[in-house]
């Protein structure tokens, strides 16, 4: 049989070839999927924003720290033709039922008023707190103009129902499109 | 004949999750639909056939006694490079399946194979054996996803057919024990009458 | 995020085993006996403990500033393996009678995926060392205290004799999945 | 002379049969029954009927046609699993989700075990938490006991449970005293006059039937007086150092499942630890959890969870706890 | 009389059916032929001494133990020896037994037939030991254990107490009692003679509070001695084990595996010290007993003075029991005794009493899957845990049984008594203890 | 490997991007370092796993595993070792020691898998002839009717332990099926008629239930050409009178089937004869001549005279003869229920899970 | 002797010398109960070989199946010494550096480090540990 016999130097340099060529060919794949690793994850912030604001073909997007929270959050304007079609931003909360990140994309037409919200990452309880994503509870923000809404759940006297049995999540939803709002408020309304 | 029968063997008779418990991690954590199901156990395929072909090709070049290093290296590096590939094409699922995707080099049907099959056979069967495995895990895993996805949303492939919530239960994480235990335990009475 | 959350949350509300399916093979396969599973959970431990602190420092202090992450996988995994390895030959040397004693689950943790997966999960969720460390710990801890359940309820199962079918593994994920189901009554304590 | 029969010492045998405990519970928990048919009205009586039939065909079809053992729905222990699944769930369920949690109750936790004797887990109460997790809505909606015969059967009215109710109000911040203004008095509670699932309304009614079990000696007293002990001192203590923010001992034994927990649920012989220092560590373990669920978890009510954790721990227990051995400790007074 | 005691752990009370308790003792006829079995207690076997065709007389001694723990056979008879063979004994099995065919009633000329009470003991410690070897004395208690054996106290230990096992926790037996009643004095003198021959100063008499009277006449005449008390108990099976009773009278647990002299103390049935008495003072051997016959279908349930070796058939005859009606007979008490496979086999000296069920009590309660009710584990005396022992047995986990104590059970039948399932705990705790008994005896070969 | 992964990422990915690996500078970093970190660590796996080799690692002979394949996989313990791939490890070492494997055996394959076995060691195998388990009682309901009634569980080991049993034979069986519980193979049961088990051709010989029954009334013998076996079906020891008191086909030791055998096979000890099964020619000449039938010949085929007869009851004593000499050939076809002492009235079930 | 507390193993003696006998265990407790025992064999699955002082003097032959018993407490003893200390010391070093020089880097490689020291210590305590660790065999 042709096997290798296990001397120490044959050891070493048959690991050494074979880590040498993974590393050179995990090397050569990732190059390769760098790009599209970067595309679609850029694809998938557009379709999110392509969701929550009318048709641009621009978007300038721009990083601030909110008031409240820890991270910052990422507003993208989205032009069409040089007009302002609408601001994207990218919020979340800490506060939902899983320890992951709720992450929204809240978008806000140039007059104030929210057109639309997406989540772009949750990790709820199936069945419960996923539930965020259905029309039936998201649509409740569409439309609307934050100055003249209370954007908490009813329990809290607001304006939201809360989905049945999981109103931690949905607190979590507001309190995100509430800090939405607020830079909003601070940065992107007057601009 | 005899190719058929390593083909098929990963199937029923040496199916590595329902008769030899292989992979259990992967098997009840991604298969809460499905699609899921479906698409870790093509990844794991992927890997199984890859480093099967590698490892039946260069078995001869490796010392005794560092194989097992060796071909975990190999198997590492397929899975990173799953790893690369799914997160650039298909976004979606790899977010869906999460940790599992690496944790495919942990898997013991992975390494047993290159192991115990490739390292032992010639390419053609190696390949044969990595299919019919591969195949095999995967008919399993999307086995137990269609049947938590049916009976824990209501849905198939994402295909929903009654309106509202199901026994939401059979998407959880006790719901992937039961529904595999049960399984087991049907498919080894089925085995046994035949 | 606070030690205690995470300790809570990694044996009680995240159980290693339970809710993130990660060591099901061990968890199946070596908790006949409630002594083994005792065995098993100490050597997972330690190995945890270690794995995590040299993944955690190769992450940070290699990949990291080499810009390489995604090597990670196949990094730790070379690092786990020859770990254990190593543990197991000075436990050898030092004192052959004690590494007896210890029996051999050694090797099998090797491709336990849950050593693996709370190295990736520690610096996926960019947790400190210290963070990391107690995170692993306390994942241990909830990979012992399934087992070690686990394994009391299948010596009770076995001596009970369940029905012909459902003998051997259908019984023993059914009894792992009430489990779970009892576990969710930690859940939302973090 | 006949023919003679031989066998093993002793030949004589106390009059004890597993049916007449069995039968001995369900007398038991009549009182509670009969609570919750006046407070919930045939909403009731259609939800324990449903759970009962359906408890038992289980076990007929399953050990008919499928175990192919002999049949024993006679025995009790289904009927018993029925009732207290009724117990356990609110009186507007659904019929297909009793079903469903009977099925879980008898076919997944008793029956893939072996049947009666056999499972290590409670079998009412992995249906009833299958069926919490699986169905939050609908088995979280109760109907308000309204003390009139049919009344409640069109179930128009929901509300929380006193103990849903009094977490939710300090969870939002307000103090005991604010939550509890609100609140039905002790008294009401004790009698029964409060919302929540069919048997655990009743204080008065399930401390009746608990004592009668005592008394013909179904159960012993080690599991309850744990039980009651531990979560006494547990929130005693609590409530010591903030009467503000925690609830008193009496509330917390008086509203909820907890005293239908203490008394059916963690005395069931079969998922309960078989010697009495073990029943001591079993029910003191389950009230702590109990509150511990209670207080921090997601979950208003801890008892069922926190009996079905300690049934994880029972094996466990009966290992290393083991009964005073006679001569264990030699205590000679010289 | 102080307070009544009892043993802590466990217990049952079955009902205690002694109808035979107010029937005086009665000399049975001595029957034409008798049956004594060369092996009638506990340990080695005894070899006969004589053959076919030879003529004995009562109180002649025909097998001669030589181990330590063995004992002396008795002709229980004067007549011809018939022949020597496997007879069937109370095991169902066949034993070696010497069948004698009674001619007259002529007793051995050393033998003080007389009823006088003889008070004085003379020999001294020695020669008592030595009188109760020679004159064949077991335990009547039940264990048939050799007397003599008991009274050489193991090197190291000292006795303190003797304690008199009044008890009679079984249900329906009398005999004990009316020796009692009876022979309240002998039984005395025995005691005395028990205590001189353990070298202790003091002793108990325990008896069940279910029998007022012996517990009054038997205090009575304790006055007398002043090193002799009367117990009181409670009633509670098995308070008549010898570790209970320790427990009970003088609040001592032998340890796990030991014996009673660990704590000090020894312990004699009644009848054993009234056969003592009879040994040493009037140097008569074991030749007769007092044995019950009862049972719902006996007409009248009486205590026989039997002469070794009568055919239980002839017991049950003569106290009018009904055969048809008849589904089991035992022998001893309801729940220590041992069912009988045939009538026709001898009274031996362990024989305490004849049971006879009637047919619809002889056949056991259905039995189904354990409930884990621990009912077993709480009535257990010796703080075991049937339950789970069973489940070692009936799988053959010997090893681990050991290590849950197996060893340790008394054969009480507390735990199969009071099961609600039926199990027949106490079958599979003696398979149990027998199979551990042979493992262990084997490593110790090694 | 290149070819490979060359071939799977063109599949996966689109040209454009291919350009873009000589352009981006950064790359090639990126590649050396991967190249430069993995190798290292690669290397230093490779020297903690040699010296773990060095020292430590057990080359198991390959060989084990083959061998492995090769038994039966029942891990039933037949063979003396708690598994099958112990067994093959005791094979293997054995052979490498010894240069044999004399002595080791595995009932459930036979002499067929031994041989291959040996083969596979480069060894002869010693030819092993195959045993069957035999049922050495036939005291059945008929022949030693019931007594006395058995009311506890049914364990022969408990019911050997409590009594002589219900028949009142203190050697036969007890028929409370002990021998079927120990048998993994599917291969004893109990003959609801007779209560007396039944061997049938699925047995491998693992001697399960010979440990088993407590009365070692069971017996492996010798398979016997075309299964045909020749045995004393019964133990007891009593002397002839009380032996057949319970049961009529006793052994009684009469001693003529002795003196009839003509290869010396028969042994008289204690009232009971025993066929020595390696001496035994199977020429039938013992069958006849007991006077209780206690000899079976199984699988013979029937005597040229009366073809329709059953062998194994091919001759019937006539009861109560008292001498032997006077007995007569009844054909089995021609007799009605064979005469028992009618005590037993009451007709008795196996007892069911007690 | 009693068999309480003890840990027994079915074996095969393998060798027998002046002073020790070496038995082979069947380690029938984890990796034989394991059910991917065939596929798994990343560290070739190991039969485990024990020493024996046989100072009994008994006549044992090579090849002889016997029991090998160890004491209970001394498993635990093992576990306790072979994992939980170091994982200890491990923690508390971690923790006390990081808390005084709140280097994380530092605190890490210390941290193992420290084991070195440790295996030494247990290396030099090796005969004594030996003498504690012993089986014996039936
Ligand atoms: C297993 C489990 C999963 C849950 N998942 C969620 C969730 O995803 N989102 C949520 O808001 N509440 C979830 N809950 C419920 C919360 O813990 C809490 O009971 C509820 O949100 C209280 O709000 P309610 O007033 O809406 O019932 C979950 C509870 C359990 C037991
Ligand atoms: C898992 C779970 C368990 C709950 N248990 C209780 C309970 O025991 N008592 C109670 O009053 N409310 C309970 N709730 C109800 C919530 O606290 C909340 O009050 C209720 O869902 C309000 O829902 P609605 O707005 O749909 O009426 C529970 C909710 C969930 C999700
Ligand atoms: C469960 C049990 C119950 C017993 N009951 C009695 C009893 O009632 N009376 C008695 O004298 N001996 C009884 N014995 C026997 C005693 O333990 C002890 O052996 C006897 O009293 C010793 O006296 P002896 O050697 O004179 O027979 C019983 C034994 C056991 C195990
Ligand atoms: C005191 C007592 C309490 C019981 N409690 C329960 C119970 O909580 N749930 C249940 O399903 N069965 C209960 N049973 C019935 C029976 O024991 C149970 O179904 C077994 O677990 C089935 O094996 C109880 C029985 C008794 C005697
Ligand atoms: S028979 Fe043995 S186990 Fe049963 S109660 Fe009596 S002493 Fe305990
Ligand atoms: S008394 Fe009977 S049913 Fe109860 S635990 Fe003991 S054996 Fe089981
Ligand atoms: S147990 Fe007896 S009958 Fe069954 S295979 Fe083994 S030898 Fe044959
Ligand atoms: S042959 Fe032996 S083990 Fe089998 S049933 Fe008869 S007595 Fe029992
Ligand atoms: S796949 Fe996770 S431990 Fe085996």
């Amino acid at each position: 049989m042709g096997k290798k016999e296990s001397t120490f130097i044959n050891m070493v340099l048959v690991l050494f070839v074979i880590t040498a060529v993974a590393s050179l060919a995990l090397g050569g794949i990732y190059n390769l999927t760098k790009e599209p690793i970067a595309l679609a994850k850029k694809a998938k912030r557009e379709r999110a924003i392509k969701e929550v604001i009318p048709d641009f073909d621009t978007l300038i997007s721009y990083k601030v720290m909110p008031a409240t929270g820890k991270d910052s959050v990422t507003i993208s304007l989205g032009y069409k033709n040089d007009t302002l079609m609408g601001t994207a931003i990218a919020s979340y909360s800490n506060n939902g039922y899983d320890p992951t990140q709720i992450q929204l994309m809240v978008g806000f037409l140039p007059n104030g008023i929210i057109k639309n919200t997406s989540v772009t990452q949750q990790k709820e309880t199936p069945g419960l707190g996923v539930k965020i994503k259905d029309a039936k509870f998201k649509n409740q923000f569409m439309g609307i103009n934050p100055a003249e809404f209370n954007l908490t759940v009813t329990k809290d006297g607001g304006d939201i129902d809360a989905i049945t049995a999981a109103t931690i999540t949905s607190r979590a939803f507001c309190e995100a499109v509430q800090q939405a709002n607020d830079v909003y408020q601070k940065e992107g309304g007057n601009k | 004949m005899n190719q058929w029968k390593n083909f098929t063997k990963g199937f029923v008779k040496e199916n590595a999750v329902f008769i030899l418990l292989l992979g259990l991690c992967p098997t009840l954590a991604v298969t809460s639909s499905a699609e899921n199901g479906l698409g870790m156990g093509l990844a794991t395929a992927f890997v199984l056939v890859g480093s099967n072909i590698v490892v039946s090709l260069i078995k001869n070049f490796i010392p005794d006694k560092v194989r097992i290093p060796a071909f975990i290296v190999i198997i590492a590096s397929f899975v990173t490079i799953v790893e690369l590939v799914m997160q650039a094409y298909s976004p979606a699922l790899f977010d869906a399946l999460g940790i599992f995707i690496p944790l495919i080099v942990v898997n013991c049907l992975v390494l047993g194979r290159a192991e115990g099959f490739a390292s032992k056979q010639g390419l053609v069967s190696s390949i044969v054996d990595g299919v019919g495995m591969g195949l095999g895990f995967t008919y399993a895993l999307f086995l137990l996803g269609s049947v938590r996805e049916i009976l824990g949303s209501g849905a198939w492939m994402g295909m929903k057919f009654i309106p509202g919530d199901a026994i939401l239960i059979f998407i959880m994480s006790p719901g992937a024990f039961l529904v595999l235990g049960y399984l087991i335990a049907l498919i080894n009475k089925l085995n046994k009458t035949n | 995020m606070d030690y205690f959350v995470i300790i809570i949350s990694a044996i009680f509300v995240s159980n290693i085993v339970l809710a993130q399916f990660l060591g099901i093979c061990p968890f199946l396969g070596v908790s006949g006996k409630v002594s083994t599973s005792l065995g098993m959970s100490g050597a997972v431990l330690f190995v945890m403990t270690i794995a995590t602190i040299v993944t955690w420092l190769i992450y940070n202090y290699v990949l990291v500033p080499f810009g390489i992450t995604f090597l990670q996988t196949i990094t730790f995994i070379l690092i786990i393996a020859s770990l254990v390895q190593m543990v197991e030959i000075m436990l050898k040397k030092i004192s052959p009678p004690l590494f007896q004693a210890l029996g051999i689950f050694l090797p099998l943790i090797t491709t336990n995926c849950a050593v693996l997966g709370v190295a990736l999960l520690t610096v996926g969720r960019e947790y400190n060392l210290l963070q990391g460390v107690v995170f692993a710990v306390a994942s241990a801890i909830g990979f012992g205290l399934a087992m070690l359940l686990f394994s009391g309820l299948r010596e009770h199962i076995d001596l009970m004799e369940a029905p012909k079918g459902m003998r051997g593994v259908p019984i023993a994920l059914v009894t792992a999945g009430i489990l779970a189901l009892a576990f969710m009554g930690f859940s939302g304590m973090v | 002379m006949n023919m003679l029969t031989i066998s093993g010492s002793p030949h004589v045998h106390d009059d004890s049969t597993v049916k007449k405990l069995m039968y001995g519970v369900v007398i038991a928990m009549i009182p509670a029954m009969l609570v919750s048919f006046y407070f919930f009205g045939l909403g009731a009586v259609k939800v324990t009927l449903i759970a009962v039939i359906s408890c038992l065909f289980f076990e007929w079809f399953i050990q008919k046609y499928i175990l192919k053992v002999p049949v024993t729905i006679n025995d009790g222990s289904a009927l018993i699993t029925g009732i207290l699944l009724a117990f356990n769930v609110p009186s507007n369920l659904p019929v297909w989700i009793i079903i469903i949690g009977a099925f879980v109750s008898i076919a997944i936790a008793k029956m893939s075990f072996g049947g009666l004797g056999k499972n290590p887990f409670n079998p009412a109460l992995v249906g009833r938490v299958f069926l919490l997790i699986s169905f939050p809505v609908q088995m979280t909606s109760w109907p308000v006991a309204v003390p009139l015969f049919g009344e409640a059967l069109t179930d128009a009215i929901t509300g929380p449970t006193t103990l849903g109710f009094v977490k939710e109000s300090l969870k939002s911040g307000m103090t005991v005293a604010e939550a509890m203004a609100e609140a039905p008095s002790y008294m009401q509670e004790f009698l029964g006059f409060q919302g929540g699932s069919l048997g655990e309304v009743s204080a008065i009614a399930l401390i009746i039937g608990g004592l009668y079990m005592l008394f013909r000696k179904i159960i012993t007293w080690h599991i309850p007086v744990a039980y009651i002990g531990s979560v006494v001192i547990f929130t005693g203590i609590l409530w010591f150092v903030n009467p503000q923010q925690y609830l008193d001992p009496v509330f917390h034994l008086i509203t909820g499942g907890m005293l239908l927990g203490i008394f059916f649920m963690a005395t069931d012989l079969v998922t309960s630890p078989i010697n009495t220092r073990g029943m001591l560590i079993f029910g003191a373990g389950a009230g702590i959890l109990t509150i511990i669920i209670r207080i921090w978890g997601a979950y208003p009510e801890g008892v069922s969870f926190a009996i079905l954790i300690m049934n994880a721990f029972v094996p466990l227990i009966n290992r290393g706890i083991k009964p005073k051995r006679f001569g264990e400790k030699i205590v000679n007074n010289k | 009389m102080c307070a009544l005691k009892t043993f802590k752990l466990g217990g049952v009370h079955p009902p205690e059916n002694k109808h035979s308790a107010d029937r005086p003792i009665e000399v049975f006829p001595i029957p034409k032929q008798v049956v004594i079995p060369v092996n009638q207690n506990l340990g080695a076997p005894s070899s006969p001494l004589i053959k076919k065709g030879d003529m004995v007389t009562a109180g002649q001694l025909i097998a001669k133990g030589e181990a330590f723990i063995s004992s002396n056979v008795h002709s229980s008879v004067s007549g011809k020896v018939l022949k020597i063979d496997n007879m069937m004994d109370q095991t169902g099995y066949k034993r070696m037994a010497v069948v004698i065919n009674v001619e007259g009633d002529e007793w051995d000329g050393s033998i003080d037939k007389s009823d006088d009470l003889k008070e004085q003991i003379t020999l001294s410690r020695e020669e008592i030991i030595k009188k109760i070897h020679e004159m064949g004395i077991v335990g009547l208690g039940g264990a048939a254990f050799p007397s003599h054996v008991k009274l050489m106290i193991p090197e190291g230990k000292t006795a303190e107490y003797l304690l008199i096992n009044g008890v009679e926790c079984e249900p329906y037996l009398t005999a004990d009692h009316r020796l009692m009643l009876e022979k309240g004095k002998q039984i005395l003198i025995g005691a005395k003679i028990l205590m001189k021959g353990l070298g202790v100063d003091k002793a108990i008499i325990g008896i069940e509070n279910n029998k007022p009277d012996a517990i009054k006449h038997i205090t009575e005449l304790a006055k007398e001695f002043d090193d002799i008390k009367v117990q009181a108990l409670k009633v509670k099976y098995p308070q008549g084990g010898e570790k209970q009773l320790i427990k009970a009278a003088v609040k001592r647990e032998v340890p796990s595996g030991k014996l009673p002299i660990e704590v000090g103390c020894v312990v004699n049935n009644v009848g054993t010290a009234f056969a003592v008495y009879e040994a040493v003072q009037k140097n008569k051997p074991l030749i007769e007993r007092v044995v019950t016959v009862t049972g719902k279908t006996v007409k009248e349930p009486s205590n026989f003075l039997v002469r070794i070796g009568t055919p239980l058939n002839e017991l049950i005859e003569k106290s009018g029991g009904d055969k048809e009606a008849t589904g089991k007979v035992v022998s001893g008490g309801p729940m220590m005794g041992k069912a009988l496979n045939s009538v026709d086999v001898p009274v031996v000296k362990g024989t305490s009493g004849v049971l006879l069920f009637k047919e619809d009590e002889s056949v056991r309660v259905e039995m189904k899957h354990c409930i884990r009710c621990g009912r077993c584990i709480q009535v257990c005396p010796m703080g075991l845990e049937p339950v789970l022992l069973t489940q070692l047995s009936e799988r053959g986990r010997w090893e681990e049984a050991e290590q849950e104590m197996v060893m340790d059970c008394i054969e009480c039948g507390s735990c199969h008594y009071t099961c609600p399932s039926g199990r027949p705990l106490l079958d599979f705790l003696r398979l149990g203890k027998a199979k551990v008994g042979q493992l262990i005896r084997n490593r110790g070969k090694k | 490997m290149f070819l490979l992964l060359h071939t799977c990422f063109k599949q996966e990915s689109d040209g454009s991007v291919l350009t873009n690996i000589k352009e981006n500078k950064e790359v090639n970093d990126v590649l050396i370092f991967a190249v430069v970190s993995l190798s290292a660590i690669g290397v230093s796996a490779a020297v903690i796993l040699y010296v773990v080799a060095q020292k430590f690692k057990v080359i198991e002979d390959p060989r084990i595993d083959i061998v492995e394949e090769e038994l039966p996989a029942a891990n039933c313990g037949g063979c003396g070792f708690p598994g099958c791939r112990n067994f093959a490890e005791a094979l293997v070492k054995k052979a490498s020691n010894d240069n044999s494997i004399e002595g080791l055996n595995c009932p459930v394959g036979g002499s067929d898998v031994m041989s291959k076995v040996a083969g596979i060691l480069g060894l002869e195998a010693s030819e092993q002839d195959p045993l069957i388990a035999v049922i050495r009682c036939n005291g059945s309901r008929k022949n030693a009717p019931k007594k006395v009634n058995y009311n506890g569980p049914s364990s022969c080991a408990f019911a050997h332990a409590l009594s002589s049993g219900e028949n009142g034979c203190p050697y036969g069986c007890l028929g409370l099926g002990d021998c079927v519980v120990a048998c993994d193979f599917d291969a004893i049961h109990m003959d609801p008629d007779t209560a007396l088990p039944v061997v049938n051709n699925k047995c491998v010989a693992c001697g399960a239930c010979v440990v088993a029954c407590p009365r070692d009334i069971i017996e492996l013998r010798l398979k016997g050409k075309k299964e045909k076996r020749i045995f004393v079906s019964c133990i007891n020891q009593e002397k002839g009178g009380p032996a057949r008191k319970n049961c009529s086909v006793a052994c009684i030791g009469c001693g003529k089937c002795v003196q009839v055998c003509p290869f010396d096979a028969i042994t008289l000890e204690n009232n009971l004869a025993y066929i020595d099964y390696e001496k035994c020619k199977l020429c039938r000449k013992c069958v006849p001549v007991c006077p209780t039938e206690a000899i079976h010949e199984i699988n013979f085929p029937p005597k040229k005279p009366k073809p329709e007869v059953k062998a194994v009851q091919e001759v019937k004593v006539e009861k109560k003869t008292g001498d032997e000499e006077v007995k007569k050939l009844v054909p089995v076809t021609e007799k009605k229920e064979p005469p028992a002492p009618e005590t037993d009235t009451e007709k008795k079930k196996i007892k069911s899970n007690i | 002797m009693s068999g309480a507390d003890t840990i027994t193993h079915p074996g095969i003696i393998e060798k027998v010398e002046q002073k020790k006998i070496l038995v082979k265990i069947y380690a029938q407790s984890a990796c034989a109960a394991c059910h991917a025992k065939g596929m798994c064999s990343v560290a070739d699955m190991e039969e485990k070989t024990v020493e024996i002082a046989n100072y009994h003097g008994h006549a044992h032959k090579k090849g002889d199946m016997v029991t090998v018993r160890m004491e209970k407490s001394l498993g635990s003893k093992a576990v306790f010494l072979g994992y939980f200390l170091p994982f200890l010391l491990v923690m508390a070093t971690l923790i006390l550096v990081v808390s005084i020089t709140s280097m994380e880097g530092l605190a890490g490689l210390l941290s193992l480090l420290i084991l070195a020291p440790y295996y030494l210590a247990l290396y030099l305590l090796k005969d004594k540990l030996s003498k504690q660790f012993t089986f014996r065999i039936d």
